[in-house]
């Protein structure tokens, strides 16, 4: 395996606003990135770049050594040795599920024994061993998307492209494909693309995340790094459920605040010197006697605890945990023990 | 409380009932009057006798073979340039679709005669080669390979047309899943693109297929010298020595044309049986095959076979227009446009039959795209055992030599209708509707294979909406199968618009058609008037095609078959 | 009504042989239609199988077919005053149809071709071989009719035909194929009516007609009426028409050999006397229809 | 409106095992249910039949005194006045996005000024008013889900048919919409039926909330009381990230079991008297000095937390968050705060 290099990518549809603008990426060898961003801003137009369906109006594309499209030509997709599965399953309706899944061997010139057992695996590993003999057409939302994912991870491909994989899943399913996911990332060392609007789906699977937002590439980092320092509003917001406000500028460097520094700037008003965006992460809005004043805007029940939407006096919205049930307009105060400078 | 309706069908209760109705009058009620009429004659066993007639047999397996060979050949002249123009990057994929679609508007004795040349002693092409082989060496075409070679040729635009609708509709998600799997273009092609569009393949196959079972034009030509009969020349022969068992005779033939029509259906039904064709998702394949270096060979074949198909024949027809007599060089000094001046300024009737014949060929194409939507719908959505035997009523009458409907019509038409006192024989309208009856089929085969490949879905969601069956039908379900909706409409207007046999037996003063008259000055000896009338009809196809063309930004996508 | 013709005229010999009519009666309305026998009879005995027979006069090529429907009791029986002036072999002796005018079938050769034929034996020389087309029985009237006369010939019979096709002879489709053939080069030989290549070698085609020294058949284009006609009175008057002096003069002007007695002969044909048409009985050609189309296809083999 | 009554609902496809199997279900006047269950187990096809594109095999279909379908017949689906969200969103490839959301108006008559307003207001609430004039084919998934989703909600229909309609949309528009389908139920008063697989979303929009499993109906509650007594295993364990354990039988018929019953239980030992399951939400896991012994499993990083996943010495699974990150093998102890017995 190699390296996948993009390099300056872009794509124009020609509607007068390119959906993919500028986008340089590297995913390591075998590595799992997982790509985020708002619907509409472009990641499904990634993966089909990378899988040779669009021809990139600007850049290059690289495995390794190998260029896989640039300016002069491009490989065409059945020679790339990818896998992928569809947002819209692309499956054949005139064969059946086993057809389905297995058509990338038969292609490979895989048959017989070898061919039934890589097929009835794969089924295995998605929980359809028994439609095996069923058309796409009789099948539900979800056995549908299973047999994609099936079909995608039956053979030997350098590179996986997943999008939105698990959308139609319920949660164990859902836990249960991660899992097999990430054991044929581990065996087959495949550099994998994973698009999900899911951030915790991104961060349970992904080596790195990348955020996109209209068309360009905001932030790549590791999971963790990602969480912890996010860099402008839009992957603040987008990574954990934080809400971003807006405070008078600090005037210092650090970037980690806490409450004494952030109470003494909230309260010191507004007087010049600008103002920053800070991220505060739900689980670090305490409800308590003291701290800044709030209203309940909403209080949604989760089963485990009630997500809050507060209003600050001064407008600005914050969100937080909170485990009683609360009333909306109910007066609050809250002490915001950790913010993030974005 | 109130009573429900007595289904959730998607069909209205009407539906069934009328499309049936429809059937019997336009399919069922001529044949079975002909059955009748030579039903005395069945009886007494003349007609049985016929049976016994070894040479009966020989023209039945002709009829098959030619034609099963005949579609074999349209399938891959046809198939070859519906998949290099729907699917590659070729060149010039506008002009190629366009003049692909006139091959149906030379009539095929034409086509016939113009091939038996360029392959004869007089060939201007092999002259001017020096391969001319020498004056009264035997003629390769007389013979079933030949015939059948010229079925291809002429029925392969209906092949054409029918595969494109069908390749229109293939979900491009699917193919690009293909791509990815690592299929190279062949096994693509093999394993999703054709299944995929199986059912318009298979429809323009069978079109195909009982096109040739009915074609007169061609073996009389080319099989009769050969002493190769087919049942419609045969049916012709008894029409020659019309005698007191001739209807039993007829009928009798009639009935194994019908059979042969009716298995080939089954065939057909059987090819298609236990699959499913609805594509999920959107559809609309766009170019997928880059041809690199293969472009230019591939552009090169295309260009030949249409030369062969339709230029040379054109070529031909275009010279014996501007000749004074049969057999006469063309060359400057030969060349005249007397034949033009006759046509155009001196015969009165030339007028008449293009008026006649765009009458009923408009009149043909859109009744039956109403007739072919709503029947086509309650095929698809109705019961499978009823829609069969519907479908084989349908396809019984294309199957059948032209001359057969026409008799059959005069036998029902020819009295005044019973209850209203009028007679429509004589008038236009007895044409229109034998061409209903015999166009029905081909009207109705892409709309059907179009409905089978639709999401159902995509209707659901329109009655969701609210939208009664009208409604839905104009509103989602012909824009979404346009392509097979306009294959429909100009195949009908295209075989229509010079059709024969059907009128000859009909016309009367004033409802002369084009072929009619075509036909009659050829008949007549007037080679030359009857070439320039042919080169004038082919010349008014052009004209509408390209008004058609103008207007096909209003169309929905894909109506206009030569627009990618 | 207006009166209404079934004829296998050519288009425009219909139109001037009813302009001619027209002119003559200007009361009387005629609606035409015309086409090949075949056809003309398919769609003639569907009406009257559907009782509603449209046609009032019928004016095609051979007696044969009107044989036919006089044994069938459609025809209407009319004598007309003008019969006198014709051989009592063109006319049924009860009235019931009349010859119009006299279609010969001969030989047809491309002038490239290189030998000249002077009679029906020179098309089975080795000269012609696989070099001769002409009509099918099956196809056209006239080719039946001609075969049968043939047949009759003591010189020549059945045994003629098994000769022709050992030589490579074929039967296809009607004289126009024939005619096409020929004109083209691509057989030299034919077997066609009079009137075509005469009038092609005329337009410069290059073709020649002979008449073989046998003789030639020749079919008539009889005229009968439709017993069911409901225009007898004008019916009778178009008889008397196409019979009369003018009316045969139209068919001269047209390129037919009239058969009238006394008339001329088109420019391109040899004098009417030196024309030696061979006999044929009509009732009894009738009877033996059946029989000669299957001798004829047996020797052909459309087994 | 009027309830909406499910009554011995079965669908069986031909398949050998029915699809949807004896659902009897009523939803009140302007209720809003959420259909929860693993993938395959008959939602989508209980939508399909309340819309009446699936004619049931058995049972019937009310809406207030109306009867929608029974073994006598049906009411067409055009003249139910409903409205539904497509798992395949079903859009009409010939349209614009604004013909497609407008065609329902259009159908009912609606046109001139007013239908522009409304499709307008339907197309702002999903954020897609720029995209009035293209076509289905040229927008990414989100969008077209989006797109259907404006469809069903422009009209005034008596009940509103949910398949998965946030699937493929990130948090952000996830929220939004939520939002919007919260206050259209508001105004309309709707009956809103919503099939999804994540519980969250049910919790958050539903009055009441049923879980199927395998064509049958285990349990319909509010949201608050299918969280706190959640019947059987499945729904157990769907409803909250719970793990279910098997533990001797109590004895007792208290259902709620503190640490302290549950200590003397597991440690009991496994004498006579059969087992019981019981259900132990993450959150009452907690680690710390005493306990149960277990070994940490698989620490997945979810951002705010470690989602953990724990083997009990007796080989059972337990799930719990964890603030701090940990290794794979790591022995903790446990202490079950709170259970409940299934
Ligand atoms: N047309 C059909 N023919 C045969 N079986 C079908 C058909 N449609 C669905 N099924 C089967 O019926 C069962 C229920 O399907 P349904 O679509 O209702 O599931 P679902 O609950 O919506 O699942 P998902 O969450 O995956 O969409 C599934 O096992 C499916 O395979
Ligand atoms: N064929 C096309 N023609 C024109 N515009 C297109 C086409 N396909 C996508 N777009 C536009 O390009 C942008 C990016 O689309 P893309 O499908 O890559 O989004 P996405 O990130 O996958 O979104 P989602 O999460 O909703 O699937 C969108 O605004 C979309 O409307
Ligand atoms: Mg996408
Ligand atoms: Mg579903």
């Amino acid at each position: 395996m190699a390296k996948l290099i993009l390099h300056k990518l872009c794509k124009d549809y020609g509607t007068g606003k390119p959906a993919v603008n500028d986008v340089s990426l590297k995913i390591r060898d075998g590595g799992f990135l997982a790509l985020l961003g708002p619907s509409g801003c472009g990641k499904t137009t990634v993966l089909r770049m990378i899988a040779g369906f669009e021809t990139p109006s600007d850049g290059s594309i690289l495995l390794g050594e190998r260029v896989l499209s640039d300016a002069s030509g491009a490989v065409p997709p059945e020679r790339r040795n990818m896998a992928m599965v569809f947002q819209s399953y692309a499956l054949w309706p005139h064969m059946t599920v086993a057809a389905n899944v297995g058509y990338p061997l038969k292609v490979r010139g895989v048959s017989g024994e070898r061919y039934r057992e890589k097929v009835g695996e794969a089924l295995r590993s998605v929980r359809l061993e028994q439609y095996a003999e069923r058309r796409p057409a009789d099948l539900s939302g979800g056995q549908r998307q299973r047999v994609a994912l099936a079909r995608s991870l039956v053979t030997d491909p350098d590179v996986v492209l997943l999008d939105e994989p698990l959308a139609n899943l319920d949660r164990h399913l859902r836990q249960e494909m991660e899992e097999t996911f990430r054991e044929f990332h581990a065996r087959s060392g495949a550099t994998m693309v994973y698009v999900t609007h899911d951030q915790a789906e991104a961060m349970a699977l992904a080596t790195d995340i990348a955020v996109m937002s209209e068309g360009r590439l905001l932030q790549v980092a590791a999971p963790a790094e990602i969480y912890a320092r996010p860099e402008g509003r839009l992957v603040g917001s987008l990574i954990g459920q934080g809400a971003v406000l807006s405070i008078p500028a600090s005037g210092d460097d650090n970037r980690e605040l806490d409450w004494q520094r952030l109470a003494a700037l909230m309260t010191q008003g507004r007087a010049g010197g600008g103002t920053i965006d800070i991220l505060v992460r739900p689980q670090d809005v305490l409800l308590g006697s003291e701290g800044l004043n709030a209203t309940i805007e909403t209080a949604l029940y989760e089963g485990e605890r009630y997500a809050l939407r507060l209003r600050l006096d001064d407008g600005q919205v914050l969100r937080a945990h909170g485990r009683q049930p609360a009333m909306r307009g109910d007066r609050v105060k809250v002490v915001l023990s950790k913010a993030w400078r974005l | 409380m109130p009573r429900l309706p007595a289904n959730a069908n998607s069909q209205p209760r009407w539906l069934f009932p009328f499309v049936t109705a429809v059937v019997a009058g336009l399919c069922v009620l001529p044949l079975a009057r002909l059955v009748m009429a030579g039903i005395s004659s069945i009886l007494n066993g003349k007609a049985l006798e016929l049976l016994a007639d070894p040479a009966i047999w020989t023209a039945a397996w002709n009829t098959l073979t030619t034609s099963v060979l005949g579609m074999i050949a349209a399938v891959a002249i046809g198939g070859f340039f519906a998949l290099a123009l729907t699917l590659a990057d070729i060149r010039g994929k506008w002009l190629l679709s366009f003049l692909f679609m006139l091959p149906t508007m030379i009539p095929p004795q034409v086509t016939a005669l113009s091939w038996v040349g360029m392959t004869g002693p007089s060939s201007p092409l092999l002259k001017a080669l020096g391969l001319a082989p020498p004056l009264g060496s035997p003629q390769p075409l007389y013979s079933i390979a030949g015939i059948a070679l010229l079925y291809g040729v002429q029925h392969s635009p209906l092949v054409f047309l029918s595969l494109r609708a069908g390749l229109l509709a293939l979900p491009r998600d699917g193919i690009e899943a293909a791509k990815l799997a690592g299929a190279s273009p062949w096994q693509m092609l093999k394993d999703i693109i054709l299944p995929l569009s199986l059912p318009g393949l298979i429809a323009g196959a069978a079109m195909a297929f009982v096109s040739g079972v009915g074609n007169f034009g061609i073996p009389a030509i080319l099989g009769i010298p050969a002493s190769i009969y087919t049942l419609p020349t045969l049916v012709y022969a008894r029409f020659a020595s019309f005698g007191t068992s001739t209807f039993g005779d007829i009928a009798v033939l009639s009935g194994m044309i019908a059979v042969m029509a009716v298995v080939g259906l089954q065939v057909q039904e059987q090819a298609l049986k236990g699959r499913d064709y609805r594509v999920i998702g959107l559809s609309g394949a766009s170019a997928t095959f880059r041809l690199g270096g293969m472009r230019l060979p591939l552009e090169l074949l295309l260009w030949l076979l249409l030369f062969a198909i339709l230029i040379a024949p054109f070529v031909a027809l275009v010279s014996a227009s501007l000749v004074p007599a049969y057999g006469v060089a063309l060359s400057l000094k030969t060349a005249s446009f007397a034949a033009y001046e006759e046509i155009l300024f001196r015969q009165k009737v030339t007028r008449t039959a293009f008026a006649n014949s765009i009458f009923l060929a408009s009149a043909t194409a859109f009744g039956l795209l109403v007739i072919g939507v709503l029947t086509g719908y309650a095929l698809t959505r109705g019961g499978r055992r009823l829609a069969a035997a519907l479908s084989a009523m349908i396809e019984i009458p294309y199957a059948l030599p032209g001359i057969v409907i026409s008799v059959a019509f005069i036998l029902v038409f020819a009295a005044p209708l019973p209850l209203l006192g009028v007679t429509i024989y004589g008038t236009i309208w007895i044409i229109l509707a034998a061409y209903f009856s015999s166009f029905f089929a081909v009207g109705l085969k892409p709309v059907v294979s179009a409905l089978r490949q639709l999401d159902p879905a995509l209707e659901e969601a329109a009655r969701l909406s609210g939208a009664g069956f009208w409604r839905r039908l104009i509103d989602i379900i012909v824009p979404l199968i346009a392509p097979a909706a306009g294959a429909s409409v100009i195949l009908v207007f295209l075989i229509a618009c010079n059709e024969l046999t059907v009128s000859a037996l009909l016309w009367s003063a004033g409802t002369q058609t084009l072929g009619v008259a075509i036909y009659n000055l050829d008949d007549s000896g007037s080679y030359d008037l009857a070439s320039a009338l042919s080169v004038l009809v082919v010349a008014m196809v052009v004209l509408l095609m390209l008004l058609l063309e103008l207007m096909a930004a209003r169309l929905p996508k894909g109506v206009v078959p030569w627009r990618n | 009504a207006n009166l209404v013709l079934y004829t296998s005229q050519p288009n425009e010999d219909a139109q001037a042989t009813v302009d001619g009519f027209m002119a003559a009666n200007p009361d009387i309305k005629v609606d035409w239609v015309r086409d090949g026998t075949p056809k003309i009879m398919a769609k003639l005995m569907a009406e009257i199988e559907a009782g509603n027979p449209v046609a009032d006069v019928l004016l095609i090529a051979d007696t044969v077919t009107l044989e036919r429907m006089k044994q069938a009791g459609h025809l209407l029986a009319y004598k007309s005053p003008e019969a006198a002036n014709y051989d009592k072999a063109l006319y049924d002796a009860d009235g019931f149809y009349y010859s119009t005018k006299l279609i010969t079938t001969g030989i047809m050769y491309n002038t490239a071709a290189t030998m000249k034929p002077t009679s029906w034996k020179d098309l089975a020389k080795p000269e012609a071989k696989g070099l001769v087309t002409m009509p099918s029985p099956l196809t056209s009237g006239a080719a039946l009719i001609h075969a049968q006369t043939l047949a009759g010939v003591p010189s020549l019979g059945w045994d003629y035909y098994k000769e022709l096709q050992a030589n490579g002879a074929i039967a296809s489709g009607g004289n126009g194929a024939v005619l096409k053939s020929v004109a083209s080069g691509e057989k030299a030989y034919g077997v066609v009516v009079d009137y075509m290549p005469i009038r092609e070698k005329a337009k410069g085609a290059p073709v020649e007609f002979v008449f073989p020294e046998e003789g030639v058949s020749a079919v008539t284009e009889p005229v009968g009426i439709l017993a069911s006609t409901k225009n007898a009175e004008a019916a009778k008057k178009f008889v008397d028409y196409v019979l009369s002096e003018k009316g045969q003069e139209g068919f001269l002007k047209l390129g037919y050999i009239p058969a009238r007695n006394g008339m001329a002969v088109p420019a391109g044909f040899p004098a009417r006397d030196t024309i030696k048409v061979l006999p044929i009985d009509a009732a009894a050609a009738l009877k033996a229809t059946d029989e000669d189309l299957k001798t004829f296809s047996g020797i052909f083999g459309t087994n």
